[in-house]
């Protein structure tokens, strides 16, 4: 948390008009050097393409890049930064490890050229995380999808860029894989201070990790702010699953329940239990993502239910898919907004009216989280 | 019986004109795969002319090129005072200049088909673009570097009519085993001449499968 | 004139195809036949000669080749005979070489460059080396002397200036269209054993009329005439 | 349906034998060669090399692999049939487009080697559904990460193998893209017979696509079987997002409902609502997912519950996970099982006893489906 | 006041032989870079023998190989009723064999290059190995098939010790420019010899700059 607050509130300024083939890449965005931001829209939005320009390995036909006060590219006063100049680590989406060294070598590659302006990642503890022990002597040609990505991110993490590009950094993980890796990856960003931005197709991986995002839609910025906001926004239709719409809500630590390992917070003087999050402690705020689907709707307090999370709430909105089964219900819990997504038959059966109270139910392991910045 | 010296010079010649083909090639064979320049098929058509004059043609140019009348000879002796023909340097120079096609053509092609990803890894990862064509470039063609190698190398050796004319054929100081052997099919002594064409033969024979064995190890390539 | 007009295949050393250019003009209007002139160095010459090269005649540029050929099946042996005989000349572009001063000149030493033929492989080469031994010059210069692989590149060596002294061929100094820059010296003939070349009639070429006609011509004044123009010197039969 | 049984049915015979570096894969299977086969498990677990010996890129030390009555591979023998021969399309995970070619010559490419023993999917369909229509003149390397993928699908499809083996061909593409494609591969592979051996992280993708699924661990089988079968075992732990794992339950059609888009099924003399599958006959049998996150217990039946799906069922055993905050539980309704996934501290709450009856809540949004090929 | 003739041939030859080495040395160049094979380090500096020996030596020993007197010349007597030597057939066989390196050498680095990725997706696409060779490798091996093109065409065209020899400088037959610049120049007709050189230097040139810029066009590579 400390650590945070410590460095200068760096931006990262993007003014970008490119064209590439069919695609118009313009946008104007104030990204904050500092935590992940995530960049998040559909295939041939044009993200790894803005990552590129970010880069430098690709000139806008006219644009402002700066980190700080560093002006990166200027297409006005012909300024273009040479890509190795930046300290701008990336990780591709298709891994690009050096063929021709083994996997060890490639770390030392990274590790004869990092930033020593500040201390780095702790190389040992890196290549534990990412399970790279036992594949220190190999050729990269023999590994296989996830090792590569493994590789990938420990060269870029290891040479302790000042900002670090990631560019679907974790597709060919598995599940198992990537709840190892994402923990570790957010703690060494944070402890190294190293600025991320992060593309990626999974609201998971953007709730758990980003603190801002950065809507992409056809080479245009839809939609920029903190990740809390962009993943309440009704406009992720279409870009994220379905199952992952919801909301994004903040709550205070009231208390930790070491037994039944649940942690209990406090959302608009409501209490939440859920799973504990051991570290962090009383009264500390930190955010919640509540998916649209996790949420049921009880026209009184029911009794005898394993759902611990009652609620209560207004009915706000009622928006009917006439040409699916479903209805997005938007909630009022004080200032707090949730969402829950029912069957149109349920909103029939229950007759749910606009203005109505009504009791949300949230099954309680439904939580993701994330400890705000702030 | 055999006569060492021209069997020395010529390894002597072949070797540093490979090593200075190496040091002019490399860089010339860079730009030429990495610019956009409008003026590039015009370089690399350059590039490739000596190899379109014969050889004791070519000679017969860099004799005028290099004579103490023309500027560029007579430059050379202001400086040094010796001519630059009949020296083992002036060899060096025409050899160079001949041989040059053989080493930035196999280079550039090569260079080209690491294409770009690479690059951008290394400059990801702060390496310069001096540093990158140091540790990843090189090393990533190996084979377009043997390839240029060799044929530069046996180039040299095999070649002779630039070197017959330019270095004026003084023992120990110019004449090359391929003048020698050239001289005794010239004499009629082919005894002698099989003798010597065998024993270059079995020698470049034994450095080359040296070579290329070495090349083949650890160079095993997964799908 | 013969009935009908042949062509005869002359393998010629390259230093007397420009000679031979001329005499081919002269032998068409004198007999109809025509020249076909493969030009090459005599050693050249000769393997592709004993590997079956579709020569009539070899106008060699010394006389050992031929001798050879003539004791094997490849040459008729009677035919052999000396068509010509060269002469050596001191020249150079950079230095004015007399006639009267140009022993001294020589031997002076006042010159970086000394271009011979070389004596392994041109007859010409040859001479200078007994010239300079004759002259007792041949330690002095050694340091001094560069080889042109024949005849030709001794001249060209001069010619451009590579070297500052060269001992070339009298006939590469009197050709019309080359005023000499300078003068030369020509070596006396007591400086070296003389430079023969011998022609000789192939097996390829034994049964060819025009051959023989063109053997015939060679020995003749016309021909003798042109020759003489052309630096060179022969001996009455 | 009618289709799926239409084809004799013939097997993938496997007896592999290979040491790759440290992997040793080490597996016997008898895959069906119809209908889909996932294959399933970690990083570095030996998927790809798997594929790959299939395919014939490379050879085992020692084993067997036939297809029906064809022998592929027999080190025995000493036979090795060429991978061209073998009329086994493959998606790799690197996409390997041709470069030389665009994407328009890379379908040709494949169309112009397509197997004619039997009618090929639809290539103007296929471009339509893989939203290639404006990709079709680009140069290969302009594509983004997800285009490329989608051409690679495109490409193996027209050449209508007559297997098809899919390594991770989804993992750059957004839910959305995801969403649209996977019904239509499934419809493809259907239509066209093709069968197909599919590498996938996601459980989501392996249970709504495939009908087997053979689990690898560290080269060797751990499971393998019907995907239902599979998906249930508690051995996904480690593997899959412990947010997928659940039940599948086999049930049948009993009615559909066109006004509010839903169609009812029975399970063990149950009934079940879930989003309409329109094209399904009544009385139909299908299968469904019912992840343990999305079933809820009470005490007795709730009144007033948007949670419209409510199993009398019996509890047959808790597994409580002291270090975390959840317990497991599994339910019958008759032969079928459920599991469920509370708070221990629920369990506490309600007193759930081993024996007890107790009401499964179920949200009717949450149901994978796909039609079984029986 | 040019014979073309020797131009004419020259082109001639040197088209003949570039078009041979690519039938003859493509499947080599494939081969060498794909095999497993413990004597491929052999085949490999064999291929690159013909470089080390001065052409007029090498000449000399093809003049030996070829001729009627011996086996093979003789076999080739007795089937086509003429000799190999001195025939611009010789000259085509010289040639090849001389400038074989030229064309495998590059080819085989640029083969080496591509990988196995591309030739695994093809072949899952049912394309047979020659269809993967004809359709997807030489495609990818565009600019190693021009460069190797490009050294074996000027080096026929510029090469000359072995031509000489073998071929014998019969005018119309086997008198091809390298070897009438060379005569021009040895019988000190140095004007002629200037502006053969030059118009050979341009026409080739020419050609060059136009085969660079085609190639060229269209392969902007994007990372
Ligand atoms: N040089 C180019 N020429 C033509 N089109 C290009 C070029 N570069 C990029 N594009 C196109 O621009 C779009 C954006 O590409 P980009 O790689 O940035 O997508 P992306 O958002 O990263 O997608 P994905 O999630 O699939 O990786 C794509 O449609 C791509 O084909
Ligand atoms: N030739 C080889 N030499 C050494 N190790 C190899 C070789 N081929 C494969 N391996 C190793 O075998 C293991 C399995 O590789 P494989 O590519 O099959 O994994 P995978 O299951 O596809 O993993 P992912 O999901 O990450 O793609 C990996 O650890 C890989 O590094
Ligand atoms: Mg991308
Ligand atoms: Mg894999």
């Amino acid at each position: 948390m400390a650590k945070g607050l410590s460095v200068s509130a760096k931006t990262l300024n993007l003014e970008i008009n490119a064209q590439f083939g069919s695609l118009l890449l313009h946008l104007q965005a104030r990204i904050p050097a500092q935590g992940v931001t995530a960049i998040f829209g559909p295939s041939g939005s044009g993200k790894s393409t803005l990552l590129r320009l970010i880069a430098g390995f690709t000139r806008p036909e006219s644009g402002l890049i700066q980190l700080g006060e560093t002006t990166w590219t200027d297409t006005q006063n012909d300024i273009h930064l040479a890509p190795h100049l930046r300290a701008c680590g990336y990780i591709f989406q298709d891994g690009r490890l050096f063929s021709h060294l083994t996997v060890d070598q490639n770390l030392a590659f990274a590790r004869a050229r990092a930033c020593a302006d500040r201390p780095g990642p702790d190389e040992a503890a890196l290549v534990t995380s990412l399970g790279l022990a036992n594949l220190l002597q190999r050729r990269t040609e023999t590994l296989s999808g996830g090792e590569i990505q493994r590789v990938a991110l420990a060269r870029a993490l290891i040479s302790n860029p000042h900002i670090l590009l990631l560019d679907e950094p974790l597709s060919a993980l598995d599940a198992d894989s990537k709840a190892e890796i994402l923990p570790y990856l957010t703690e060494t960003l944070r402890h190294c201070d190293i600025p991320a931005i992060f593309v990626s197709h999974s609201v998971d991986e953007v709730a758990y990790l980003s603190d801002n995002t950065l809507l992409l839609n056809n080479g245009r910025k839809q939609a920029f702010g903190p990740t809390a906001n962009i993943l309440q926004s009704l406009d992720l239709d279409g870009i994220a699953d379905d199952r992952d719409a919801g909301a994004m809500v903040v709550a205070q630590i009231t208390g930790h329940d070491a037994r039944l390992c649940l942690t209990h917070v406090a959302v608009a003087d409501q209490t939440l239990t859920l799973p504990a999050i051991p570290d962090l402690p009383v009264s500390d705020r930190i955010r919640l993502r509540i998916r649209a689907r996790d949420v049921a709707i009880a026209t009184h307090r029911p009794e005898g239910l394993s759902i611990r999370n009652i609620l209560p709430v207004r009915l706000e909105a009622i928006e009917q898919d006439l040409e699916t089964s479903s209805a997005e219900l938007l909630l009022s819990l004080g200032e707090t907004r949730l969402r829950a997504r029912l069957t149109r038959a349920a909103v029939e059966a229950l007759k749910l009216e606009i203005g109505q109270d009504v009791f949300a139910l949230i099954k309680s392991v439904s939580f993701d989280s994330r400890i705000t910045a702030s | 019986m055999i006569d060492p010296g021209p069997l020395w010079l010529t390894l002597k010649l072949a070797s540093l004109v490979t090593m200075i083909l190496l040091v002019v090639g490399t860089p010339l064979a860079w730009w030429l795969a990495m610019t956009q320049s409008r003026i590039k098929p015009v370089i690399e058509a350059l590039t490739a002319l000596p190899l379109v004059l014969p050889p004791t043609v070519l000679g017969f140019y860099l004799l005028l090129v290099m004579s103490p009348n023309s500027p560029l000879g007579a430059l050379w002796v202001t400086m040094t005072g010796t001519t630059l023909t009949f020296s083992f340097t002036g060899l060096v120079i025409a050899s160079v200049f001949y041989s040059l096609p053989f080493m930035v053509q196999p280079l550039q092609t090569t260079f080209q088909s690491i294409g770009k990803a690479p690059l951008e890894a290394a400059a990801s990862l702060r390496a310069s673009p001096f540093d990158t064509f140091m540790t990843v470039v090189i090393p990533l063609s190996r084979r377009g570097f043997l390839t240029a190698g060799v044929l530069s190398f046996a180039h040299t050796i095999g070649e002779f009519g630039v070197v017959l004319m330019v270095g004026g054929n003084i023992p120990d100081q110019t004449r090359v085993i391929s003048i020698a052997i050239y001289e005794h099919v010239e004499t009629l002594n082919y005894a002698q001449a099989h003798i010597l064409s065998a024993g270059l033969i079995a020698f470049s024979f034994a450095v080359l499968v040296a070579v290329y064995s070495i090349n083949g190890k650890g160079s095993v390539r997964v799908g | 004139r013969a009935a009908s007009p042949q062509s005869v295949t002359v393998a010629v050393a390259t230093n007397f195809s420009d000679t031979l250019n001329a005499l081919d003009l002269a032998f068409q209007r004198e007999t109809g036949h025509s020249i076909t002139a493969v030009s090459g160095s005599t050693g050249q010459l000769y393997a592709q000669i004993v590997n079956g090269a579709p020569f009539d005649i070899l106008l060699a540029a010394d006389q050992l080749r031929p001798s050879r050929l003539a004791t094997t099946q490849f040459a008729v042996g009677e035919s052999q005979f000396t068509y010509a005989s060269g002469a050596l000349a001191l020249w150079s572009t950079r230095l004015e070489i007399t006639p009267s001063r140009g022993r001294d000149q020589l031997a002076s030493g006042a010159f970086s460059t000394l271009a011979i033929a070389n004596p392994a492989l041109a007859p010409y080469g040859l001479a200078a080396l007994e010239t300079l031994d004759n002259l007792n010059l041949t330690e002095a210069l050694e340091g001094s002397i560069v080889r042109g692989e024949n005849i030709g590149q001794t001249y060209l060596l001069v010619s451009t200036g590579n070297a500052d002294l060269g001992l070339i061929a009298l006939s590469q100094l009197v050709r019309e269209d080359r005023p000499t820059q300078n003068s030369g010296w020509r070596i006396p003939a007591t400086l070296h054993s003389p430079i023969h070349q011998d022609a000789i009639l192939l097996r390829h070429g034994a049964e060819n009329e025009a051959a023989q006609a063109f053997l015939t011509f060679l020995n003749g004044e016309t021909a003798r005439g042109i020759i003489v123009t052309h630096g060179y010197t022969v001996t009455q039969p």
